[in-house]
């Protein structure tokens, strides 16, 4: 892994990305990698907006805010028009496939039913969050899918409806 | 009576929280893909309840000039 | 006036839709207010609308008149120097049960005792919204909030009763789904010459709703349309009565109001000079 | 003797100062030794139509008086040092939503309860940083009746000018003491008020300052209808969370106090012309300082005083050139040392700063500052 | 991952701090961006037999929480700017009457209302000076959640061993992220508890110190009568208004922090042995500023970070020694220049002192220090 | 046990006699609240006596047990602070008009309304004593005082009905005349497991008196007798009360307390582990 | 009815209101330059009315051993 | 007169020492001569001891209290043994005559009846004060006594009660 993964997850509020942020972060810990998660936090989160930021690395964490995004996860347009800017030349993109990708040139772009598959198959929009990290442990091989999964069973045991 | 009236939505606005819905007495209202819709605006009895309660003001009764109804 | 009209005359329509969630209650007890003034034919020139911190204190930034968002808590105190400075204002507070009745408590009761003209609308939705559900005092005694963990040991205030206590000469009560008769009520207050309370039961489905079980912002509504009875209903027919809340006008006997008072100090000093 | 020549009580003289510069509108809750100023004001103010209320405590007081403010009236409110905690917060609101209001502190004996009836000079810091976040701070301190009688209609007269809350500073003893007051001294002051907004109602942008910072003020009622807030905001009142407009409101709230300084900071120096050794003091204790001077220079020691009447912002200029001039500067003031701070930070590369402090609840008379600067001078 | 070893907010990690230390008793007022400080508390609280109230304003949270203190219980109480301000009065009577406790300030954006939902280091003044009349303050600032959780706990240490409030400073930024905490440095960490009487009921003077200058603290209802006021009072507790007494009280109160310095004032030096070039930065901006340092050594750059944990009192020795060492001092902090103030007293005899600052609700991100510092060394 | 043995038991009799002017009311309340305690032969250590600011607050000083003295208006939340964390202590807070109705209006209602274990005598002499005689919350209308020059246009409190509304268990009013019924309401104040709320009308010649009219302390002591009249004498004999005030006890109906509803929580949390 | 009684006063804290003589049903009281006199001891009642409503602690009735009185 | 003079008023609260003060001061300024008055203030103020104090100068008067007394006027014996230490050495010393004067050598003394003239001949405790100014304005020749009376005459007007 480079020195310094910094990954950002952004989407509206409800779609539970800051649980995601803090299972990813989590799962890096598990794997014995350091992690800082950050959220916005504003009352634009009422709904509006919602921005997740994980950094994770194999050293020391200074400054505990992304910079530049080495990975950008966008469940609605948008958070995709609001932080594309953000996300390096060389960076990944997830994508829910409902987004338009306007000027998304050079990244490595994954647009995938995130969104339908949470609605379609799980019944419940608030899983999406669950989906995205999937998402991500397949495109991201630095934390293993085993270890997100036991930070995901950590944070929302079975049954609970925890996932804001 | 005053001006003939019709039920309108600023679909801007509404926020999809269907109480609009839930308490027509007509069943005039729908929502679809979280926006209030006019489903069935024949039905509509003019009693204003909806634009009662929207918190949104995003929809309510409009007055129609004759001729153009 | 339809709420389409209402909006262009009363509201600043550039900063709609407002920040409140979808279905939260504020947005019917604000349009309620807003119906009360232009059924007065009131001059907006000469309202002030002053309001604390809270979702429902943003109520201010969305009305055009003179408008005023304070501190948190203290909206009636910074009213009654507004009235006092200038008493040919005709001043409305909007409020939340937290910002009127935790740390602004003190100064609601004080506005009720001077009988001072401010007609105070309370939002009430039992839960500060703002910082994201934390019980008030207006909390039912079991309900859970984020620092109520195990059910809420607070008994909660009945509002009414406290401003009737404390010397408002006007206060009522009703909900967001009897919008209607919070227009009345607020109509009724902003005729009292003199300190009028009214609460008007709101809704918080995104805190109170979700930690309560309350349902959605619908179930929520329907709880506003069949938790209260009327009092005047009651009265008459009290078997109906039983386990719901009252509403309705609960108390009305104006007295000397308080700008009017001082004014006489200032005619006796000047016939004296 | 003139019928504009009295005895007065420096709380006296600051409602005569203040109902000289104009005000209408005091709100405020009784303490000790500011209590005179209200109860001076209850009396004096419907004489002239305006309006007194005690409200329910210090917190209501501040926010009524702002609210006043708002309704176009001149505003004061007075306290001491557990009001003026309590105050804060509303105090900051003015900061931001930049209302002209003059709030009293006579200081006495803290921290807490302290010495409710002794003198003391401990909230000089608490002026400038009581509040939470960044704000402009104006603060004066007269000396005498005659100056607390001209310096609040100065502060009535800056807090108009730059649309702030101004703090006047007092201390028990120039509160409770009687002096000679000659109030023709408002003739040669002159009144301002803040600028009223003439142009077209519509569009009105409350916080669309001119070239001097400074944004045309309308009363509530008069048609300029207009929101007021304590979050930060950017020209038209509402709320922001732009970056930007945070960084423009900040700014140009410092930059309007900054650019005014020469016209804000007063101070007196006495016997300094010539001066190697200087006593920087204020209140009461420049009274003091000032028998110490001359004492000293009946010693032959070249000694002077250097008096801010403006305390903040920092007569920082005047107390630079002070510095190269003078080998000493001892700092005198009641309390465990707050203004010397401010002093030393802008004065120590060029001479030796020395404080004398004094927190027992006494006044610091000329004999112990003479006995210091004395040992000092050794 | 031993269980010790947990991903926890900045928030949560003090609550779990302050349990590590002994809180059994919090008291407060829900405000952003503090408000998981309460939940969690209230939480985790009646678990352990403690107790959690949620208090009708700020004000009543500091009383009731130096109350609880009184009654035997380790205190703690968390708000940001606004609730702060407001419970300056108590703070005041917290430091005079010699309660611990605890107050945490997670800061944001002021003044006012301001930006509540930005990082700030807007109130780093206001923690000194924020209160009406002198008194002793200690205010310490970690800068990761692992910090939070072990300075929480020596702020607990410190309130007890030294009898008085102490002010933990926080920003949104550390506050809100989430981060590695191994639990088990609380093993590392001595936890204290105030000196309790042991002698005589009887007679029992509450403020007579011994040479450590901490009087011994009898909790309400173990037999030691006595009497706690807001007042100048002599040892036996009982207000008086002789200038000894006075002057007694407040020497001790002040000095029973002086001579602890040492033990109180914690910094963190990094890759300043050689440097000739600081910056002085705390909380989040220290995190960017790390980077900072290290870039510019990258650049051959001898520069280096000084960090103060403990913001008061002052790091002055410590401050000195790196301003004789170094050529410049950038101060950075989230704010118009607060604490560059200090630095600049004490060190700008030695060296030049320039300032960062931000105030527009955004973190200070380790380029724009970089960017700054290039210029500064232009 | 005669003021000889009680001033010896139960006060710092080193710090008698006490600073307030000759004939004022405090002293005798303060005997009476003393007496009650004896009484009901509670353990001194753990009584815990809170105080504000004001002459009537300065009474904590006096009296020997856990005495605080607090900040102007606190005392209740000082007190409340106290009692949750040990309630084992007996919390009495001790206050004036304006500590307890005007700065500390809040405290008051939210002690009150969380029906917390606390008594609270509140010294009542319709003033501000202690900073000079400027008008209270409980100054009566048109009264004197230094900011009321022409006359009080403020309502007063009716500090009883206020704690009533509130949510206090036992609310109780007296004066410093009829002090053996003081003593009784406080002693079951204090009984009352839950809040008490006893108003204990006071007199202040210095201030209340001079500025109006009153006569002397002894002229201010027989209105204390003459204007009073016990609420079940009231109303056996409803002619008897014109123009008086009620006394006696209004309320008294107890409820759960706080902390043993607190102490639930904790067991229950117990139970669980 | 236990112990017989005496009427005493602590002159150093009395401050003479006069409440005490005022309410004392027998008279038995005077104020003496400022501080209150047992005047009349010989009529006193022992109804401790003195007693109840001094603000100063100063007066009050005493047991008094049968053999002394 | 000499540059400076000291004044001290001391009895207890009640006798209206500090009305006296100020008259006295304001007698002084319509005589054209600089005066400033300050008092004790405090709890005791109360009832218990009273402190007046007037500086008189023909230059101005910087330091406001009074250092070492001129003139010193004691009204009750308390008041005198707190006070006496104060007076010059050559001072001026004026007290009631129910005073006990220990140790008070070198002084001016001038014992009079001013407290039993205030209740005998005037019926009103009260009027202590204007009976001590009369007093002071005979002795001390400064402030005339035709100024003291214009003085009581402004703060005093006829039928207040306001002496207190
Ligand atoms: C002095 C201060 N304390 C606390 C806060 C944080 N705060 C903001 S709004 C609020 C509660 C609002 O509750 P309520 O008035 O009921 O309004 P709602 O959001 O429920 O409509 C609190 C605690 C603040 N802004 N200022
Ligand atoms: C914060 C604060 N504000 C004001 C004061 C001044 N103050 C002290 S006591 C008091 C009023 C006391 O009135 P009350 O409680 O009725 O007591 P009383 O003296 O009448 O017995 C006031 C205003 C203070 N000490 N602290
Ligand atoms: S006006 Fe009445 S009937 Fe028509 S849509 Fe609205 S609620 Fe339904
Ligand atoms: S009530 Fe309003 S916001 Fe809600 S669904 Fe209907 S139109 Fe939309
Ligand atoms: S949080 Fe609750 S009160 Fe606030 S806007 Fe949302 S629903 Fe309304
Ligand atoms: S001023 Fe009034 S309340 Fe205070 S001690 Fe004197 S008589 Fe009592
Ligand atoms: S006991 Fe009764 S009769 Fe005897 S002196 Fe006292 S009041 Fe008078
Ligand atoms: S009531 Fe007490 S203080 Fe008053 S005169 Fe009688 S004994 Fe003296
Ligand atoms: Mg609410
Ligand atoms: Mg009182």
């Amino acid at each position: 892994m480079p020195k310094k993964f910094e990954i950002r997850l952004s989407g509206s509020g409800g779609q539970g990305l800051i649980l995601a942020g803090i299972i990813l972060a989590d799962a890096s810990l598990l794997q014995g990698i350091n992690a800082i998660q950050s959220q916005s936090y504003g009352p634009e989160a009422r709904g509006g907006a919602s921005k997740a930021e994980v950094i994770i690395s194999e050293t020391e964490i200074n400054y505990p805010k992304v910079q530049k995004c080495d990975m950008l996860l966008c469940l609605t347009q948008k958070s995709y028009d609001q932080y594309i800017a953000s996300l390096k030349n060389d960076g990944i993109l997830i994508v829910d496939d409902s987004i338009e990708l306007r000027g998304a040139n050079g990244f490595k772009v994954y647009s995938l039913p995130i969104l339908k598959t949470a609605v379609d198959d799980m019944k419940r929009p608030m899983v999406a969050n669950i989906i995205s990290l999937g998402v991500i442990s397949k495109v991201l091989d630095i934390v293993t899918e085993d270890n997100i999964l036991k930070a995901v069973l950590k944070r929302v045991p079975p049954g609970t409806d925890y996932i804001t | 009576m005053g001006a003939p009236k019709m039920v309108v939505v600023n679909k801007e606005w509404c926020k999809g929280c269907g109480i609009c819905v839930a308490f027509c007495p007509k069943n005039v209202l729908e929502l679809i893909n979280g926006v209030v819709d006019i489903a069935r605006p024949e039905d509509c009895i003019k009693c204003g309840q909806c634009e009662l309660r929207c918190p949104d003001f995003a929809i309510y009764l409009k007055e129609v000039p004759e001729n153009v109804q | 006036m339809n709420t389409s009209a209402l909006v262009k005359e009363y509201f600043r329509e550039e900063k709609l839709p407002h920040i409140w969630c979808p279905g939260c209650g504020h947005g019917i007890v604000m349009h309620a207010v807003v119906r009360a003034i232009d059924n007065l034919k009131l001059d907006p020139e000469k309202i002030c609308i002053v309001s604390g911190i809270g979702c429902s204190s943003r109520a201010s930034g969305y009305m055009n008149f003179n408008t005023l968002h304070t501190t948190h808590g203290r909206a009636l105190a910074f009213a009654t120097g507004v009235k006092m400075a200038n008493p040919s204002l005709e001043v409305l507070v909007l409020t939340g049960d937290g910002d009127c009745s935790a740390i602004g408590g003190n100064h609601l009761i004080h506005a009720a005792r001077r009988n001072i003209d401010i007609t105070t609308i309370a939002f009430n939705n039992n839960i500060y919204g703002m910082t994201g559900g934390q019980y008030s005092p207006t909390t039912p005694t079991d309900s859970y909030g984020t620092t109520a963990p195990y059910g809420n040991i607070d008994k909660p205030f009945d509002l009414c009763n406290l401003a009737k206590a404390a010397g408002a000469t006007y206060v009522g009560r009703s909900t967001a789904y009897y919008a209607k008769q919070l227009t009345t009520l607020v109509e009724n207050g902003i005729k009292n010459k003199g300190f009028s309370f009214i609460e008007a039961v709101s809704s918080c489905p995104t805190y109170y709703g979700r930690k309560n079980k309350k349902g959605d912002a619908v179930e929520m509504m329907k709880s506003l349309k069949d938790d209260y009875i009327d009092i005047k209903i009651a009265e008459k027919k009290p078997e109906l009565a039983e386990s719901k809340i009252l509403m309705g006008e609960f108390y009305n006997k104006p007295e000397e109001e308080y700008t009017e008072k001082y004014q006489k100090i200032i005619d006796l000093l000047k016939k004296e000079q | 003797m003139s019928n504009k020549i009295k005895l007065l009580q420096g709380n006296e003289a600051c409602v005569e100062g203040a109902l000289a510069a104009g005000m209408e509108f005091y709100a405020g809750y009784p303490i000790t030794p500011s209590t005179e100023i209200a109860e001076i004001s209850a009396q004096k103010l419907p004489a002239i139509g305006g309006h007194f209320i005690q409200m329910e405590d210090e917190i209501a007081g501040m926010a009524a008086t702002l609210g006043g403010s708002l309704a176009g009236k001149k505003s004061m409110t007075a306290t001491s040092g557990p009001g003026f905690s309590l105050k804060q917060e509303n105090l900051g609101y003015g900061c931001i939503a930049e209302i002209p209001c003059v709030i009293v502190n006579v200081q006495r004996g803290g921290p807490s309860t302290g010495l409710p009836t002794s003198p003391s000079q401990g909230d000089i810091m608490q002026a400038k940083w009581g509040t939470h976040g960044d704000h402009p701070v104006i603060a004066l301190y007269p000396n005498s009746v005659q100056e607390i009688f001209d310096i609040t209609i100065e502060c009535f007269n800056m807090a108009e000018k730059y649309r702030t809350p101004v703090i006047l500073l007092l201390d028990e003893i120039i509160a409770h003491m009687r002096e000679k007051v000659d109030l023709s001294s408002v003739d040669r002051i002159k009144i301002i008020s803040r600028k009223r907004p003439t142009g077209p109602k519509e569009g009105y942008l409350p916080y669309k300052a001119d070239e001097d910072l400074i944004p045309d003020m309308a009363d509530f009622g008069t048609g300029y209808r207009q929101h007021v807030t304590g979050l930060t905001h950017d020209v038209t009142g509402f709320p922001s969370n732009s970056p930007k407009v945070a960084l423009d409101m900040m700014t140009r709230l410092m930059k309007k106090i900054e650019i005014n300084k020469e016209d804000i900071i007063k101070y007196e120096e006495y016997r300094l012309e010539d001066a190697d050794f200087a006593i920087v003091a204020f209140g009461a204790t420049s009274r003091a300082a000032k028998d110490t001077v001359n004492r000293l220079r009946e010693d032959g020691v070249k000694a002077g005083l250097f008096r801010p009447i403006t305390i903040w912002p920092l007569a920082e200029d005047a107390l630079i050139g002070l510095s190269k001039k003078v080998n000493t500067i001892i700092v005198a003031e009641m309390n465990m040392g707050q203004y010397v701070y401010e002093v030393e930070r802008v004065a120590c590369k060029n001479c030796k700063v020395e404080f004398y402090g004094r927190i027992d609840g006494q006044p610091i008379n000329p004999d112990e500052i003479y006995d210091f600067a004395r040992e000092v001078l050794k």
